[in-house]
């Protein structure tokens, strides 16, 4: 490949370079002047959380863990009613709720967190838990056995004996969770606060009649498509 | 699987190998105590029949009972992967030569793994702290390791499984993961 | 609580500052109007018997005063100029075009925390900007900008020029070494070993020039390349006008020989423990340094206020004062006129067009008209002002192509610098000398 | 039993950290504890006339949290000594204690501008370890998407040196060609820089409209932006003058320093995971394995320009012989690998990329090494920089393009 003789020229490559610099001085520019302009997000693109409503208007989340489980970073966090009727509670980094905030600054500082959000949760003697589990070899592979019998021992399953079970043999809380919540026959509330929830969840037809007559009202009786 | 390379591994270090040599996929694997290591590897090196002048990896494995220094190597001698376990290093004080006379680029991945393992690579002149400040006294990645973090004195402790500052209590057997592999 | 003390506090902070300012501006008027009654001769006499003093220190306010919008101007150029060569719209919401993007740069640089590391030297660190600043602003009172707009003609103009403005590496030397700090100490010394080194190059490549020219005074110099363009210096000394642009590049710290200041090796060189106005010293002296080494480009080489051909003697016989009373007419109509005229043809030709959008138009267009006319007719009529066209022209020309290179060449290295310095500038000088020299012996013999 | 106190720790006492005392000076000329190796001991004592220069963790070219401690003599640099860990994550604990499915997200942002590439082993490792074939469709995709993502990081890479050698330009327009690539595989993957796109036995979601609209857009123009931006570089002398001959290394230094990748190749060696090792679909494309022979600073420049082009070529095949059928292969949703050792590497932008995985029967992964080219050549940035200037020291680095990212994991 014969060399090109303009390029001997010292300072040749400099005159280009600096032509070509001149050249793009009168180009367009590639800058999106944010703004006004807005680039256009792709529709595959997954960088906005949102929760998904149903054509009602109500949110389609289960609280069924299952999302919680699988993020790696362990950043969701969750609470609510499930399909059955039942108060969730929700678990998640501590920094996340304001009503742990104080407890977190406390934590930091080195002193004892009071924690009366969760004497109810706490106040429970593990040490059931503890022989529940030597009985089944701390495996977690019989964790719904392991549910069960700490059903039998409680009559529901208190959060520090989960959290027990989690620790001891290492699975993930949400896992636990997971589990725990896919079975109907295992609950997590005491059972006044059962009463409580089905109390709840017996509202719930008169708030959909009170709902079905408002959307008639308000149709006018035009049209059914409430 | 290369099974003439196999063959010829067998013949030539099948009196120090301390399991026989395995294969799967595109990977031979050759076990050896960790004190022959540097032989080992420097015939490897340097014998016409293998060659392998390109160290691709050098990692430290806690397996929960020892500890191990797994090379894997390149060489044009062969389509595999090779994968050097130097094995049966005690897990309370690991000590191992090291290969930098070899590669000297292996110093800092020593140095890596002496700094996640605890791992003594005797011979390796810059033996210190990589990741972790100087002033760190635990090794992360043993199986032993737990996280002495102020998430594990929360109420959120044992919500994740790697931020016990502890073994739980009463088990002794299932403290920490094992592998036999 | 009186009745004044209420108002006041009724009143706004722009009110306020008026009831303020009323008063005080008044007793100081009446104050100035007293004192040029009682001693106004007394004054004038004075002025009349310094005549030269009195200039010197004229030119020097004016000139202390003309840097900072000199530097903003670099400022926005560098900025804009550099984001358009990287495909960037670069600055472009403070102001049209983001030209007042560099005004706001000096306000922000006000404000900010006037930091000293504690273990610096206090006094030297802090007069370390002013030094530089100062040279870089001394060198601006021998730069003739046109016909009669000068700050100080000497005979030894060049030489003033590159003793004073050789000064401003102290400055720099001095923030290095004060601000206890390793980058500030090798930013430092590397700006002492460039700009000394360059320092021999750049004069020398104007040895030759003042071989021709016979003078070093920059007003004689210029007066000697009137004419076609072809008269000027840079025809005459190639050679030497590539080396006193090499030279000059360095000489003001630009890329590709910014090794002072260099960021990605030395972080910000001298200037990396300054903050606030000291180092908004050291940036406006730097952008100073650049438009005052642009200025003598031209001025050395390029004709400084000349035009680059003869300009047909026109002379328009326009006296404004000799209009007598219909020029109060002409100021009075001829802007709305104007405007109307102007915006008659928007406003009729697109129906979909407001009134006052048309309006608007022809008023601004009224104004460039105007403004173009006046300019026309101040560059014809004028000698300083078309000579300040020119020296505006080509130095920020030379302006331009500073900051060009800056958007495209890397940085040299400092052993690669020192060496392009004495092994070939030098020599090249050094030859440029000779041949000029044995030129004018022959030619002249 | 309680094992709080580990065996393994020493006693703190020997180990007094004085930070800025009187006696020391803030010119210190020792590091502020006890040297611990022979070399912290040799590389702590100053020489005559020399002094201690720290560059970073705060310093403008250190393409992230790095910190050198220079030992300067005057801008010379007799010695050098890389402090690491400012950026330390601990992936691989992360790893151990994730399922096999979420070690990709963990692994994404190890090298932030290649992703693509820091997924792609751990994904072969554990395809290995589960004895699962990935659809052929799916190899093509990732080769696809792999390839662009090689041209994006070259791109910044030629942008990130020039821009240590002083020039303010190259990086903008070599981001302007990155970031259409990284729309593009927006439109692909759904995200710009952390893509978490390949699965186990495949990848998440097919080709789309929307990237292959962008994608042949691109590809018509690419080649002339490419060469363009080149010009600005490849020719001018001062930046030839100043990479040429910078931090030269022979094949047999580099072999020894473990270095693979374009700083390999750039000394002569043709070692090229895709051609020495092959996986995934390269054995059936047709592209070359550029080399170059001087091993200084401007042929690993060279070399990963020739790269880009390669890649243009790659891609071309890839688009013409895509074939049809799954994306993905049938696998349950939680994976238990039988008791095994898998090491995968792959040939990414900086070098070779591995994974060695153990699983030990569960879900999550026993061990997880990760190999980071970048890591390993930052540890040569030392032995190519003896005695040259400060200058180069960024040079040097930024020619081996590291990540620190990758580096400090």
């Amino acid at each position: 490949m014969s060399m090109n003789p303009i390029r001997l020229v010292p300072g040749s490559g400099m005159v280009r370079g600096m032509a070509l610099t001149l050249r793009r001085f009168f180009e367009p520019k590639a800058t999106i002047r944010y703004p006004e302009v807005r680039a256009d997000i792709p529709p595959k693109f997954r960088g906005r959380l949102q929760l998904l409503y149903d054509e009602y208007g109500t949110l389609k989340c289960e609280t069924c863990f299952q999302c919680a489980q699988a993020c790696p970073i362990e950043c969701i966090d969750m609470g609510g009613m499930d399909t059955k009727g039942r108060f969730h509670v929700h678990w998640g980094a501590a920094e996340t709720y304001g009503e742990r905030r104080e407890e977190s600054a406390l934590r930091r500082s080195g002193r004892t967190v009071p924690d009366p959000a969760y004497d109810h949760f706490e106040g429970v003697d593990v040490g059931a838990v503890d022989d529940i589990l030597e009985g089944f070899d701390h495996d977690p592979a019989h964790l719904l056995a392991i549910l069960e019998a700490t059903q039998a021992h409680y009559g529901y399953l208190p959060v520090g004996a989960l959290k027990r079970i989690s620790q001891v043999t290492g699975t993930w809380y949400a896992q636990i969770y997971g589990t725990a919540s896919f079975y109907g026959h295992l609950r997590f509330e005491p059972p006044a606060l059962l009463e409580q929830a089905a109390a709840m969840a017996a509202r719930r037809p008169a708030e959909q009649a009170f709902l079905a007559g408002l959307g008639a009202s308000l149709s006018g009786g035009g049209g059914d498509d409430a | 699987m290369d099974r003439a390379f196999r063959a010829r591994l067998e013949s030539r270090f099948g009196d120090v190998a301390t399991e026989p040599i395995r294969q799967r996929h595109d990977e031979t694997e050759l076990r050896i105590p960790a004190a022959a290591a540097p032989d080992v590897l420097r015939a490897l090196h340097d014998e016409p029949e293998f060659r392998f002048l390109m160290l691709s990896d050098l990692a430290g494995v806690d397996t929960g009972e020892q500890m191990q220094v797994v090379y894997h190597l390149w060489s044009e001698t062969t389509s595999d992967w090779l994968r050097v376990v130097a094995e049966g290093i005690a897990r309370d004080e690991p000590r191992t030569p090291s290969i930098t006379f070899l590669w000297k680029g292996a110093e800092w991945m020593e140095r890596e793994a002496y700094d996640m393992f605890w791992i003594v690579f005797e011979g390796n002149r810059d033996l210190r702290r990589i990741y972790m400040p100087p002033d760190y006294t635990s090794f992360p990645l043993r199986k032993d390791f737990f996280l002495p973090d102020d998430a594990a004195r929360s109420p959120g402790g044992g919500v994740r499984p790697m931020e016990r500052s502890h073994a739980p209590q009463g088990t002794s057997a299932g403290a920490i993961r094992r592998v036999k592999a | 609580m009186t009745a004044v003390s209420r108002a006041w506090g009724r009143l706004t902070l722009p009110g306020r500052i008026v009831f303020t300012l009323v008063p005080l501006l008044a007793v100081l008027g009446a104050g100035l109007v007293a004192l040029i009654v009682l001693f106004g001769g007394t004054a004038a006499d004075l002025i009349l018997a310094n005549l030269g003093f009195v200039r010197f220190l004229a030119a020097a306010t004016i000139i202390l005063v003309i840097t900072i919008p000199i530097a903003f101007l670099n400022i926005y150029l560098e900025m804009k100029v550099i984001a358009l060569m990287n495909l960037r719209v670069g600055p472009d919401r403070v102001g049209p075009w983001g030209s007042l993007l560099s005004v706001v740069h000096g306000l922000k640089v006000l404000i900010k925390e006037d930091f000293t590391p504690t273990a610096a030297d206090p006094i030297v660190f802090t007069w370390a900007p002013v030094v530089t600043y100062a040279a870089a602003v001394m060198t601006l009172l021998v730069l003739p900008f046109a016909p009669g707009l000068y700050g100080q003609d000497f005979n030894i103009g060049l030489l003033y020029f590159f003793a004073v403005g050789g000064m401003g590496v102290v400055g720099l030397l001095m923030g290095g070494w004060s601000s206890f700090n390793k980058y500030s100490l090798l930013g430092g010394l590397r700006s002492a070993a460039q700009i000394v080194s360059y320092e021999i190059p750049l004069t020398l490549s104007v040895v030759g020039l003042l071989i021709l020219a016979g003078t070093m005074s920059l007003n004689q110099i210029v007066q000697q390349q009137s004419g076609w363009f072809t008269d000027w210096f840079v025809f005459r000394q190639p050679l030497g006008f590539v080396i006193f642009f090499i030279a000059a590049t360095a000489e003001a710290n630009r890329t590709p020989f910014d090794l002072t200041e260099a960021d990605s090796e030395i972080v910000a060189g001298f200037a990396t423990e300054y903050s606030g106005m000291r180092f908004g010293f050291f940036f406006f002296a730097e952008y100073v340094n650049v438009f005052i080494l642009s200025a003598l480009a031209a001025v050395l080489f390029l004709g400084g206020w000349n035009a680059p051909f003869p300009f047909p003697a026109l002379s328009i016989p326009l006296y404004p004062g000799s209009l007598g009373i219909p020029l109060l007419f002409l100021i009075a109509l001829v802007p709305i006129i104007g405007t109307l005229a102007l915006a008659a043809p928007f406003y009729l030709a697109r129906s979909s067009m407001r009134w006052w959008v048309a309006l608007i138009i022809g008023f601004v267009l009224f104004n460039v008209v105007a403004g173009g006319l006046t300019f026309a007719w101040a560059y014809v009529s004028f000698d300083w002002v078309a000579g300040l066209v020119w020296f505006m022209a080509k130095t920020f020309g030379f302006v331009f192509v500073f900051v060009w290179m800056r958007g495209t060449l890397p940085r040299v290295r400092i052993d690669q610098l020192m060496g392009f310095a004495w092994k070939w500038l030098l020599p090249a000088a050094l030859l440029n000398l000779f041949v000029t020299a044995a030129a004018v012996v022959i030619v002249g013999s | 039993m309680t094992t709080t106190s580990h065996p393994g720790r020493h006693a703190s006492a020997d180990d007094p950290r004085v930070l800025l005392d009187d006696e020391i000076g803030v010119f210190g000329t020792v590091p502020p504890y006890p040297p611990r190796t022979e070399r912290e001991a040799e590389f702590y004592t100053l020489g005559d006339g020399q002094m201690f220069l720290n560059m970073g963790p705060q310093h403008p070219s250190t393409h992230g949290v790095l910190r050198i401690v220079l030992k300067l003599d005057g801008e010379k640099v007799v010695d050098l000594d890389p402090v690491l860990g400012y950026l330390h994550r601990g992936v691989e604990k992360l790893c151990e204690n994730a399922d096999y499915h979420q070690v990709i997200s963990q692994v994404d942002p190890l090298e932030y501008v290649s992703s693509l590439f820091c997924e792609w082993s751990p994904v072969m490792a554990f395809e290995k370890l589960l004895d699962v074939d990935v659809p052929r469709r799916a190899e093509y995709i990732r080769v696809l998407s792999g390839e662009l993502n090689r041209i994006a990081s070259h791109a910044l890479f030629m942008g990130w040196f020039a821009l240590d050698l002083g020039g303010l330009t190259p990086i903008l327009w070599s981001f302007i060609e990155r970031d259409e690539i990284v729309e593009m595989l927006a439109a692909l993957t759904g995200q710009r820089m952390l893509f978490n796109y390949f699965r186990i036995g495949g990848v998440n979601g097919d080709l789309n409209h929307d990237f292959m609209s962008r994608l042949g857009d691109w590809m018509s123009r690419a080649t002339g932006q490419i060469e363009a931006n080149l010009t600005l570089l490849n020719q001018n002398e001062i930046f030839v003058r100043r990479a040429r001959g910078l931090g030269v290394v022979d094949t047999e230094t580099a072999l020894a320093m473990c270095m693979t990748g374009p700083n390999l190749r750039a000394t002569g060696s043709p070692f090229d995971v895709r051609r020495a090792h092959p996986y995934s679909i390269y054995p059936e494309l047709d592209f070359d394995i550029p080399t170059r022979t001087e091993g200084d600073s401007l042929a690993r420049y060279l070399l990963r320009m020739e790269e880009i082009k390669q890649s243009l070529r790659i891609i071309d095949q890839c688009l013409h012989q895509m074939p049809d059928g799954p994306i993905m292969a049938k696998l349950p949703r939680l994976l238990r690998p039988r008791p095994g050792r898998a090491y995968a590497a792959i040939e990414g932008p900086r070098g070779q990329y591995a994974t060695y995985a153990i699983s030990d029967g569960t879900d999550q992964p026993f061990r997880m090494r990760i190999h980071d080219p970048s890591f390993v050549h930052l540890q040569s940035v030392g032995l190519l920089m003896r005695g040259d200037l400060i200058a180069d020291c960024m040079a040097i680095m930024a020619s081996l393009d590291p990540v620190m990212g990758g580096v400090d994991k």
